[in-house]
């Protein structure tokens, strides 16, 4: 095993670096510098651009666009994008939706949505949590009922980010009430243009607009926007929800973080002297980067292993979802810290500089420990699945 | 007094009440703020010779919880606590019966202008100068995060009258009229909805009568009234845990996941506890700041308040953090309670130093238990 | 509610102080600083001196040569005792059986054996724990036939705090197997001397000797020794469990050790100055400092409301034995901390000074967090009687 | 050899051999390491020209965790890691023919006695002096903790020769028989059971040709062979916590409390996975820290090898400490596995600098992400 980048990997990541210095524009870095949030234009703006070198989807097969990539230069790109920092990619796009649909999908829905997915054509939403089905996803209620060549769905989906943008929304429906809860749910691709669709926002302690709630009113969905076999969506469910490898500690995102709490503490005075020069300021900087640079290697472990096993996923894994989203808030936290007096002043007023968004940030940011598997499933999975409790 | 009270503020302070008073100008509620003064919780740290109850900073201290179990956005702290404390300690006859009466009877808002952008751990550091000719001080400088600027009827501006910029001595405080021209004030919200100031002060002119306490000798009063609020910030944020914390029990009684309500789950029992834990060690903590905020020995009061901000500072975040994650997705909506409570946290947290620069000041003190 | 001691409180620390200045001998206190193990003449001495002075058994009736104090002076008294410090009472005897017989025991028992207590004439040794019951005490299994004018006791005991020097036990005993487990349980107390008891020692990874096991071979009880009545044992055990109030959060222990934090680190040369004046060490100092002050305040807030319900124990003592248990801990591993290097040594070798004690000491203390009441167990009384979860 | 070693260790270190090791002098097997000798174990990091079989510290790293799993006694890390790293640094030809081939062929223990007391935090500050005289050196001092400084047939000696207490030039190490008079050895068992020795110099002469490299030059050979041995001391670590969370997890299976296994019970599965996370954090930085000692960057080595002792400390302390709570009260015992397991991660972690030790080091460097 190599815990260390080989010459190729190295000449990968300049490749990948001299790539975004050339191609990632001011006002695109400025503003993933300033919020936590897509900003629509540049998210599309900046998948075509990565499209049109090829980089677009690069985890996919390669028949279908993908770069055929190892898992570790998946992870430099992925990190390389995150330090520049460049918009991020869509997830539900192009991290989920897409690998759905090339596993389980049919031919015609492969080429109608794939292509249109890794240029960004469509934006994709995410439709899995229930207000009354959060880590115990399987009991979602929405239910789609069967008529002629369409679906009728009903229900409430929540939590659903960047509906407000979304063209299509991939959906968990039940579709057998009668069985066991995992068993009776189907996976259906639904056009958001379709009447019956109601999306509310629901604003987020720190002001912002990222996340909705999604209402269906008898929406009538084409059968032929089935994925896979009815009633087997439970399957592909667990399928996209252990799909995301590459980019779950989110590495790149905490490395630059506290690239910026070096940069901040060394212009904020603290009793006299730049607090990036107190002794105390320091220990707590270097623990974290302990910590960091203790999940860097454990992520190159674990995509050797799956470099090994072809794209199996470890349960180790689960250790990257619960380390990285600490290290995440930690990094947040600290630069709240570093601010001090300056951090009670309330994002949307006079101060544009990034440091005003940093306690915005750092309240948004408590959602990582929650969605996508909270820490405590995660901590369920590694006891159940690695531990044997 | 704290039955008045606890009533006043369940009937008039309930979550969509304070949305209300958020969203209208001056951004808190002068109606409750008229109740305030009626039950007397204006008066109440105030000496009876100047028209007070002679509350101690224990009855501070249980009005305080009250106000934070209801995150209230009224400036009880920044015109009763902090300028408050400045006027109790400095302020001559004259100005208690102009000043004090108007402020105990609800008429008149004071903001304490102190504290200036990058001071932060250096509390002497003032840039804002007061230069005398004749009768007449000029006044320039500028003040940053003066709370509820935009709503006082005065501000009390310390500037600095001799001496070098971080020296103890030769610091002066003055009594200005915000309305006054060359006085330009910027406001903004803070994060939990409290309204805050930026104040540049342009060749502002006062009497010398608008001193308030003796020339050049203002830092210890500011810092004596610091040690007061410090102590009343504590209070408040243990009662903003407390009620975060009741709000996360009850949560998890009622929240069903895979069949049974979450608080079932032992993991989710004992982080309950920790929890609870945390809020009882700061409650004791903030009881005692209160308590020794009247000692005589300089040193044994700032250690003490320093070290019950440590504490809070501690607690605030486990229990701020723990909640919102236990609550899950709606513990970070705007339209749920529990998320304000957990700013409202994070804010207290950072005010007037948090748990890290006050575990700083009490390395350089002696031990917290050198023998009594 | 105060917080602080009033005149006669500070008057009756400066009264015990000068007691234990007058008699406690540079030898008793040189055996507690140098161990954490009771020494049985030391204890029995110490114990005889308080009694003469009216102080063996302070927080008993005074009938029974009770003190009459406050439970705050009872927790001066105890704190200074720590402080000193002198040895530690048996508290087998003076909190646990003691309390017991005054509250359920016959007359003849209270004549019998309390006087006796109070001088230490009697080593008393506690039979709870069993191997098969940790935490749930409930589920022991040693029982008790009832012939004749005895019982016959067969079965065995664990974890018995110097059993090796005892008089006496108290015993939890099955006498009714039929019944559910809480409901069949007596209390009998059994002289260590009756044919059939065997103590066999148990070393703890400190390499000392505290605890045994005791096995019980047909032994016969004389029926006049049941406290109270046939199959409430339980009741009397949970009695006793929540009778040592005073002495939970053992705060005079932990800050006798921050005191000798204190003294080692200005002693010990890191970097070439006293590690004392390190802003790092100092700053771990004063966090644990503060933690302490804090459960000080506790402490006094439920002896006060304790004060005030006439001795009803509030759950909230739950708190003084969790964080009174981490703060013992985190003491003695900062003691650890300090000697560095100098912590590698074993305790039985050529270094006689107090401070060759201390990572013994620190193995010794994993116990507090298990014994008398798990943190588990404490967290769960929390989450139960506290906030009704 | 890695399998020939787990086989041996499977075979001869049950925990009941290890105490018959402990028990009987030298506190450690001399048959065992005659197997470590005959499966190639002392050859492992010795050079192909010396006799060696050119091992990686990674190959080091492999071996050291299985000698932690099983926490045997025998002296790999003093004499193969500690002392062989300075004889690959700095033995000349004929101090290899003859130190080196004897080390390797089990017939020679060699021990480091560099260690002096009260200069945790100063590693260049050497008391123990050496004063040249025509063709001898004339050595006087004190050493303490030399790992198995009983068992030694060989010391290696440092020696200040030139410079101030604490200058980094001017130490030089010599190679001395234990046995030579006017050498006072007393010895001791450490926490773990093996056993370490305070060593008296009075004035002992040793010959020119004693000396391992050059003279003045010693730090930088000590130094680096601290830096493997650091690296070799964190893989021990990991084998050490594997085995006890192992340990830890087959007990929560198997013990039964209220009618159930008490691994069902949620706090403690979240609190094994916590410990699992912790494991899996320092198995990488150890990891690391074998990769980096190969290292040109001297700075670079320092870094990893101190953040990976600072992981380990974080480490090893949660899952030391867990484990003995799990166990509960016999995990204290003398006469049960986790207990020792326990012992000898809180050595580890003391050994070579703790945590805080090695993180205010850190804070002298730049950081760990610099950009690469």
């Amino acid at each position: 095993m190599e815990l260390q980048f080989n010459a190729d990997e190295i000449a990968f990541r300049e490749e990948v670096r001299a790539f975004i210095a050339d191609n990632l524009t001011e006002e695109m870095k400025q503003g993933m510098l300033r919020g936590g949030y897509l900003i629509r234009d540049h998210v599309i703006e900046w998948q075509r651009i990565l499209n049109k070198k090829g980089w677009g989807v690069p985890h996919w097969p390669v028949e279908w666009g993908g770069a055929g990539w190892s898992p570790i230069k998946q992870s430099i790109f992925t990190e390389e994008l995150q330090l520049a920092p460049a918009p991020r990619p869509l997830s539900f796009s192009v991290y989920m939706v897409g690998p759905v649909i090339i596993e389980f999908g049919s031919e015609c829905q492969k080429k109608r949505f794939l292509p249109r997915i890794a240029n960004s054509d469509d934006w994709w939403c995410q439709g899995f949590s229930e207000p009354d089905a959060g880590s115990d996803l399987a009991s979602l209620k929405t239910n789609a009922r069967h008529e002629g060549d369409y679906y009728i769905v009903n229900g409430q989906k929540t939590w659903t980010s960047y509906a407000q943008y979304a063209d299509w929304i991939f959906c968990l429906v039940r579709t057998d009430p009668t069985v066991k809860k995992q068993m009776g749910i189907s996976f259906l691709l639904i056009d958001m243009k379709t009447p019956g669709i109601t999306v509310r926002p629901i604003q987020t302690i720190d002001g912002g607009h990222e996340v909705n709630e999604v209402f269906f009113d008898n929406v009538k969905v084409p059968s032929e926007n089935l994925v896979g076999e009815e009633n087997k969506g439970w399957d592909y469910a667990k399928f996209l929800l252990s799909a995301e490898r590459v980019n779950l500690a989110r590495l790149g995102v905490s490395k630059e973080r506290l690239q910026r709490a070096r940069e901040l503490a060394a212009r904020t005075p603290y009793q006299g002297r730049p607090l990036l020069e107190h002794d105390g300021f320091r220990t707590k900087l270097a623990a974290l980067e302990v910590e960091l640079k203790a999940l860097e290697i454990t992520q190159l472990r674990v995509l050797s292993a799956e470099g090994q096993s072809h794209g199996v996923p470890d349960p180790a894994s689960s250790i990257l979802k619960v380390k990285g989203s600490e290290l995440q808030q930690a990094t947040s936290n600290l630069l709240v810290q570093i601010l001090g007096p300056d951090a009670l002043r309330r994002q949307d007023d006079a101060f544009d500089d990034w440091s005003s968004m940093i306690t915005a940030n750092y309240f948004n940011w408590r959602k990582v420990s929650i969605f996508g598997g909270s820490n405590e499933i995660q901590k369920t999975i590694i006891a159940k699945s690695i531990l044997g409790l | 007094m704290q039955d008045s009270l606890m009533r006043l503020l369940q009937r008039s302070y309930a979550f969509d009440h304070r949305w209300k008073y958020e969203a209208a100008t001056p951004g808190w509620s002068r109606e409750i703020w008229a109740q305030f003064a009626e039950i007397g919780l204006l008066a109440l740290p105030f000496t009876s010779e100047n028209g007070g109850l002679d509350g101690t900073p224990v009855d501070t201290m249980i009005v305080m919880e009250q106000l934070g179990r209801h995150i209230t956005l009224e400036p009880y702290l920044s015109t009763i606590v902090m300028a408050g404390g400045i006027l109790r300690r400095a302020a001559s006859t004259e100005q208690h019966e102009s000043i004090s009466t108007k402020v105990i009877d609800g008429s008149l808002i004071v903001s304490l202008a102190h504290t200036e952008r990058g001071t932060f751990g250096s509390p002497s550091r003032v840039g804002t100068q007061a230069v005398r000719s004749g009768d007449l001080w000029q006044i320039s400088g500028h003040k940053s995060c003066v709370l509820h600027g935009d709503s006082a009827d005065l501000l009390i501006i310390s500037a600095r009258t001799s001496g070098a910029p971080s020296d103890a001595k030769g610091i002066t405080l003055f009594a200005v009229d915000p309305r006054a021209t060359n006085i330009n004030i910027q406001s903004y919200a803070l994060h939990d909805g409290q309204r805050a100031s930026d104040i540049q002060i342009n060749s502002v002119l006062v009497p010398h009568s608008a001193l308030i306490g003796c020339v050049d000798d203002g830092f210890r009063i500011l810092q004596s009234a610091e040690y007061e609020t410090l102590a009343a910030v504590c209070a408040e944020a243990v009662g903003v845990m407390s009620e975060l914390h009741q709000m996360t029990v009850d949560y998890l009684k009622q929240r069903k996941q895979f069949g049974v309500p979450i608080g079932n789950f032992q993991a989710l029992q004992h982080r309950a506890a920790d929890m609870y834990i945390a809020l009882e060690q700061a409650r004791s903590m903030a009881m005692y700041a209160a308590m020794m905020s009247q000692a005589d020995d300089k040193t044994a009061i700032a250690q003490a308040v320093s070290s019950a901000k440590v504490q809070i500072g501690r607690s605030a975040k486990l229990i701020g953090e723990e909640a919102v994650q236990m609550f899950g997705g709606i513990g970070v909506t705007m339209e749920f309670k529990a998320g304000h409570y957990f700013k409202k946290l994070t804010l207290l947290e950072q005010f007037l130093g948090h748990a890290d620069h006050h575990l700083e000041l009490l390395t350089s003190g002696p031990g917290l238990f050198e023998l009594e």
